[in-house]
């Protein structure tokens, strides 16, 4: 199986060579680990390896193949690749480079201000929308100059992480 | 006597104050607004009533509406936490008519220390020493560029009855006299009402200390010794110790007996906060009186023993102050961390969410003042501060061990916090070494903000364990394909009509 | 220098020790038995060895097996807890033929400790006072019946090998003399193969209390005050606290020296603890010593402000003990509740089981040092003990009223726990008045067992809640009908062979 | 609906006559109880009547119709009586009658000594198994004179909660 690690540009090729209770033979690209891994409650784990012991703790974000894995220090993004994943991806390359003309909010919050309207033309560096959360206020704004095509919220409504709320043409 | 205490709060300072309430056998009463059903304070209360929508200005700031709760549930008190209307003048004022007593200070007393003019009077009558400056509103154009150039620039013009940072504007050339007197005044008049203005010597860089006090209504007034609360980020404090490294034991003897005297010159009741201005040569100035609990109280209950919300409501019924100034001594060295939900790597960034996992840390020297919990869903109407984290030490080197140590357990999943930031903070050189100011964070960018990357093994480590908890859930939904995905929320499942 | 220890333990003082070992940049080693692998130590330590199955013979006992893992793993110490090696001498004795650490004392010192008469003997030449009997073993049935007369009945048969109530007689009558001796004999013999027996005054109802002592190996002996442990079920500690009640401070520094002298006859190196039983009238009498940390030893920490394991590690390596007899003043009271799974209203039978949710005590004065999370299963194979919860107040009422509001707070489900049998016992008046020695419980069966009944509201709440509940998951049937059911083991579904 | 609290020998009849949301009304008997109840996290319930605040967690015991019930002061055990209860209650009547005859382990532990075969004769009070659990030995006597009908475990076996270990005739 392929994993992905979009953040750190990485794609691991994985495979489990061996398994008996919780004892895994790993082969991660070109190296195996023998690793000890237990589910000690909902997605937390205890691996050991080598002696040393990791909680890590595994959330899917997405469906099942999506996760935010916690170690110790770091948090980490992967994708599982799987054949439905590949065919999905294979039909929408191209599609997902229109990201950029979306404004999405990364936390859930509260819409305070829309200072645009569908057909506006906006600058780059412009306010578009505030959404307070938790005290705060804050700004997005466009990353250029173009179009409104569409405002997707209004002042007053409660919008989720991930939300788009305005795209640009 | 108090039998039983409505809490005019929520989040973990409305549990703190109920935790004492139950320990002297005093009920509580919770109010929650809309947002807040399944919050903690009203899952601990004895009692629990709504008071209104999610947000504050419809909830939790409603006087009338808590004191109607108040009164129909028989509250003998109303305490108010910090935040929300606990340095309400008129919410003071209303209490006292409705013969509810209000834990906090007379609304005459809220008032004088509440308008900035007022209080620096009061300060400069009874010889606290205060930041250069004058106590006179600036009137007139001229006036206002002599007053300027006698204190000397840089200043800061300041609102009178200011507060959060509104209508106050830093002066550093002479040019930006007229300018800033305006914007400072018109921004005044839009957040307050009220457009008097004064001006202060500005401190670059200063040490934020502030020192406890209490007093009962017999005029027995003492302080118990001070907090450290110069680690700042966006003026908003998120680690803060006891003892101060700065301060020597007679500077802080000296300091202590003028915040009483401060307390004393306005016939302070109940415990109370006088916060100093100090700069690198230990010269100090009165900056503000907080006339309640503060966030940071729990490390100065841990260094004296003193259980300061115990002390209050006694103080509130009325009774006599039993500890003496000589019975204060600090013991040890305590550090409070404030846990956030927030992203320190991204701004600051709230990060209001589920809660999926948490694991709070145990053992020696440990103490947590939090609220959430395990499948709690932190509401974005309110403070995105989430717990406390209390630690003591013999001494301060191991009290930051401790920290680390504590830091290390502590896991909140589900959403972001800044508990990353707070260790990074914790392994700070100038941090240890207790050489810091309020230019602390701004200062130590570099380290703060990057990063500590692990190497490869925990990305290998991740891939892993990503691995087999995929194909365990692969399985699960082809033994039982129906099954609900975890990230369905089992709150979409509830109001399904009459039955 | 000590940089790595491995805990020859588990449970809640594996996770204790570890902690220290955390705040002092060491690292840790856990090692576990089958039973252990999901078990907190693991999880927590920064390496960990399994060593065996799940009885503690064929693991946690493994001396040879043990060492071999530190050798491997290059540990410079071993921690031992207490229990399972603790105070065992050969393993002392083989820690030190491999060049490892033991932290604790050496396998002489825990011989001469280990044997009631040796350290009897001992307790005698150095002026501590003893239980009144004879130092002399009982070797012919005359010698013995003019002994047990002259000391005066009632009397105790003990074994000088002995432990854990093996080989012990209470002789009340003259008649009872010679079987009581050869029932002693015979069980000592087959418990730890050696009929050696002696006899002592058998005093009624007494007062269990012991000193903390540290010493390190340039003679340097203190001690840290008293323990009251007289809380006892099945001669079993449930509940400590510090300051006694009993004791005077006349009587606290007469015992305390002669705890002193205790360890320095000894040359005694560590932590240690002199148990002394204590009558009404303030008489106290050399019990036994153990060679080790107490499970009660936090409520030391806490009025005392010293972490005894760190001071346990720094001895062990070597370190001169800084602290000084003067240091040591018991600042306010603590009282440490031990939690276990059991089922106190069915004679304390043990309840293993699955931890279902788990909310543990937050905020002033609360520590807890548990090692059980949400979701683990308590092994069947070890102590039932899963936490213990220590208070602080300013003076002892406060200390209760903390300890009572902690026990409320604290929510383990799943299993049965000694929690509510705790919180009768804050509430009984003995108790509470501090007059009371080791016959508490049994004293006070009538309220003690007696379950607080909650009036009929209590009822119909929970058939509402488990009629909702019911309606729920019948519902989630319906639209889910291959969902599985929430008493389905996660663990039966591992162990899916190769991929 | 019928609910049995058989250690406390009540039997309610309940009904909700009302519910939006989080708000119902219940008839027990014949009181009713308007109340406003959350569930906050699983089987862990929120419920607010008269201003009291409670805090009860339900946790289903066997399939979903008998519960243990945690209150703050005591526990509560219940079974819901729905129409699939009551037709295996009136097919088993009589056979319940048996239970007498079985010695049931009330925890999980290991079996230490069995002291009795197939067919032998016992006697009130006459010890059969030891059990060992947390360091802690139990015996478990015979409540009556009888004969063995079936031992049903051996000496080093772990047992389980409720187990049935030996069966009288």
């Amino acid at each position: 199986m392929e994993i992905e690690l979009p953040k750190q540009e990485r794609t691991a090729q994985v495979e489990i060579l061996e398994n008996e209770g919780s004892h895994y033979v790993f082969k991660i690209d070109d190296k195996t680990f023998e690793i000890d891994l237990v589910e000690v409650s909902k997605g937390i784990y205890s691996l050991l390896h080598d002696g040393k012991s990791y909680n890590v703790e595994a959330i899917p974000t997405k469906g099942i193949t999506k996760y935010t894995v916690n170690t110790f220090f770091q948090s980490f993004d992967l994708e599982i690749i799987d054949a439905q994943t590949k065919y999905l991806r294979s039909r929408n390359t191209g599609a997902t480079a229109d990201s950029g003309n979306m404004i999405r909010v990364p936390m859930p919050g509260k819409v305070m201000e829309v200072f645009v309207n569908d057909g506006d033309t906006v600058t780059a560096g412009q306010t578009l929308v505030i959404v307070s959360a938790m005290k705060m206020e804050s700004e997005y704004k466009s990353g250029r100059d173009g179009l409104v095509k569409k405002v997707m919220v209004k002042p007053g409504e409660t919008v989720d992480s991930d939300q788009i709320m305005i795209v640009l043409e | 006597m108090i039998k039983k205490v409505l809490v005019a709060n929520r989040g973990e300072i409305a549990l703190r104050v109920m935790r004492s309430c139950r320990e002297m056998g005093i009920s509580t009463v919770a109010v929650f607004s809309a947002a807040d059903r399944t919050s903690q304070h009203v899952r601990y209360a004895d009692e629990a009533y709504p008071i209104g929508p999610a947000p504050s200005n419809e909830s939790y700031l409603k006087m009338e509406k808590i004191l109607e709760v108040a009164k129909k549930c028989q509250a003998d008190a109303i305490h108010p936490g910090y935040g929300f209307l606990s340095e309400n003048a008129l919410f003071s004022q209303r209490c006292r008519e409705e013969g509810i007593i209000f834990i906090g200070p007379s609304p005459e007393v809220i008032n004088t220390m509440g308008d900035k003019i007022s209080a620096r009077e009061k300060m400069v009558d009874s010889g606290v020493p205060v930041v250069p400056g004058t106590n006179d509103k600036l009137i007139s154009d001229e006036q206002a560029i002599k007053v300027v150039l006698d204190i000397g620039l840089p200043v800061m013009i300041k609102a009178s009855a200011g507060g959060g940072g509104k209508g106050m504007r830093l002066v550093k050339e002479e040019k930006e006299i007229l300018p800033s007197l305006r914007g400072a005044r018109s921004e005044a008049k839009a957040a307050f009402g009220n457009d008097t203005v004064y001006v202060e010597k500005f401190v670059t860089n200063p040490h934020h200390i502030e020192f406890q006090i209490l007093a009962d209504s017999f005029g027995h007034v003492i302080h118990l010794c001070e907090r450290e609360c110069s680690v700042q980020r966006r003026h908003q404090k998120i680690v803060e110790e006891t003892p101060s490294p700065l301060l020597t034991p007679e500077i802080r003897e000296q300091m202590g007996r003028h915040a009483v005297q401060a307390a004393r010159s306005v016939g302070y009741e109940g415990a109370g906060t006088i916060e100093f201005l100090v700069d690198n040569d230990l010269n100090y100035y009165f900056l503000e009186m907080n006339t309640r609990l503060q966030v940071e109280h729990p490390i100065t209950e841990r260094v004296t023993g003193v259980d300061l919300v115990k002390e209050q409501i006694r103080i509130a019924a009325g009774e006599h102050l039993k500890i003496k100034q000589s019975d204060i001594i600090q013991q040890g060295h305590a550090i409070e961390c404030r846990i956030y939900a927030e992203d320190p790597d991204n701004n600051f960034m709230p990060s209001p969410g589920k809660i999926r996992h948490l694991t709070e840390p145990l053992g020696l020297g440990v103490r947590v003042d939090g609220y959430v919990y395990e499948g709690y869903e932190i509401p974005i109407y309110y403070d995105p501060m989430i717990s406390k984290l209390i630690v003591w030490g013999a001494h301060r080197n191991e009290a930051i061990e401790v920290m680390k140590r504590a830091l290390h357990e502590y896991k909140i999943t589900g959403i972001k916090t800044s508990i990353p930031f707070l260790e990074r903070i914790m392994e700070n050189t100038d941090f240890i070494l207790g050489q810091y100011d309020t230019g602390l964070i701004e200062n130590n960018r570099d380290t703060l903000f990057n990063i500590k990357v692990c190497n490869l093994s925990c990305q290998d480590v991740s891939i892993m364990v990503a691995y087999v908890d995929h194909l365990r859930r692969r399985d699960k939904q082809l033994e039982h394909p129906s099954t609900p995905q975890p990230s369905e929320s089992a709150w979409k499942k509830t109001g399904r009509g009459k039955r």
